[in-house]
């Protein structure tokens, strides 16, 4: 069992819709962004309306989808912005 | 350089003393203030969310950014989080140049910049019922990297 | 609407305070301040002369027309007089309004017009002479009813 | 004798190079700015070299020279600006 583990970060429209902002994901070795995106999806199907306007950023950085995950990394789901 | 996310009131005189400088003839500052309406709907309060350590980073770039293009001699970057009743300030940006054009064209620049790219989040409440705001001038949003 | 000629330092907050609104969505406040040099010059301090009485009410013809023309909420406008150090203001606006853009497009607008149509000079003061300031870009001024 | 009498005001460079901020001028019935301007220049000769970069305040208003002055009226003689 070679998985890695991740913090996922949620905000805004997208934690209050899965009632939490923050938990832990297992993802496989070599997994990506889209890899823990998808998880998400399986485990919170509620997710799915959301995914359309989301970035992504990995260790406070906006990352595409493609970006390798590693051991410990925090990913944030980003809807989209509305400070200032 | 003074950058901050904060549950604090924003202080005005802070963010100008922050950038004072000898070199400075032209100091801008914005404010964006809690509007008691949006879009016809009245507004009671905002709450504003952020992921603190993400925004006060991307924050400093965008400021970076805006002293190399806009040749400033010094950028300040405040926004609040929490509950902002109406008339709060939630941002609360300043900049110092050599000369007037730079502040007014370079500020401007700096918050379309922060309102596009800073991950705040703000919801509006009214007298029945409550909303993130996550709209159509939020979706133009073309983060570096991203595809 | 707040227009001030006067000799005391001018506060900012005074301005911001001045121009609230609960349907102003944004602040722009712009600071005037004295620079160390000019045109290659370095500057010891600057002696700021006013019309008062005109100054004034041509600062509240510039800011009337403002309001008219990007309709902020309120203006403030504020001009110091006399001797003033390197760093301290020497004109203080702020205007409020529904949304951003308009804040800095009038903002800087206002700031334009007040140096072109207001009675006020400045006289720089060197370490080896002084002058007052009468030069090239005040003299594009064509004033209401001039030839 | 049908005069009336003025006030002219001057600054920065104008006043400096007069010594004084503020004269009483008398000018005959029906004088406009240019008669009081005309006249300034024969009293005080040192003024000359300012006239073509003057602008005209009446009454705290800018007014064009062939502006009539009134009993009593305040003329501004504005230099060109520099606030700010």
């Amino acid at each position: 069992m070679d998985g890695m583990e991740i913090t996922v970060l949620l905000f805004a429209s997208v934690a209050d819709r899965l009632g939490t902002r923050r938990l832990a994901l297992d993802v496989p070795e070599e997994a990506t962004v889209a890899t823990a995106r998808d998880l998400l999806l399986e485990r919170f199907p509620a997710i799915e309306p959301f995914l359309p306007n989301l970035l992504y950023a990995l260790d406070e950085e906006y990352v595409r989808v493609t970006q390798p995950l590693t051991q410990g990394a925090t990913l944030a789901l980003i809807p989209p912005v509305s400070g200032g | 350089m003074l950058i901050r996310v904060t549950r604090d009131p924003l202080v005005s005189q802070q963010a100008i003393d922050a950038v004072a400088s000898p070199r400075a003839g032209a100091i801008n500052v914005f404010l964006g203030v809690v509007r008691d309406n949006n879009l016809g709907r009245e507004v009671r309060y905002l709450d504003y969310e952020a992921y603190p350590s993400m925004a006060e980073k991307v924050m400093r770039e965008i400021a970076e950014e805006s002293i190399r293009k806009f040749g400033f001699e010094d950028v300040a970057v405040l926004h609040r989080t929490g509950k902002l009743e109406i008339g709060e300030t939630s941002l609360l940006i300043a900049v110092s140049s050599g000369h007037r054009v730079e502040s007014f064209e370079g500020g401007h620049w700096l918050v379309n910049e922060i309102k596009k790219r800073v991950p705040v989040w703000k919801k509006e409440v009214w007298a029945d019922g409550e909303s993130w705001i996550e709209g159509p001038e939020s979706l133009g949003i073309q983060a570096p990297g991203q595809r």
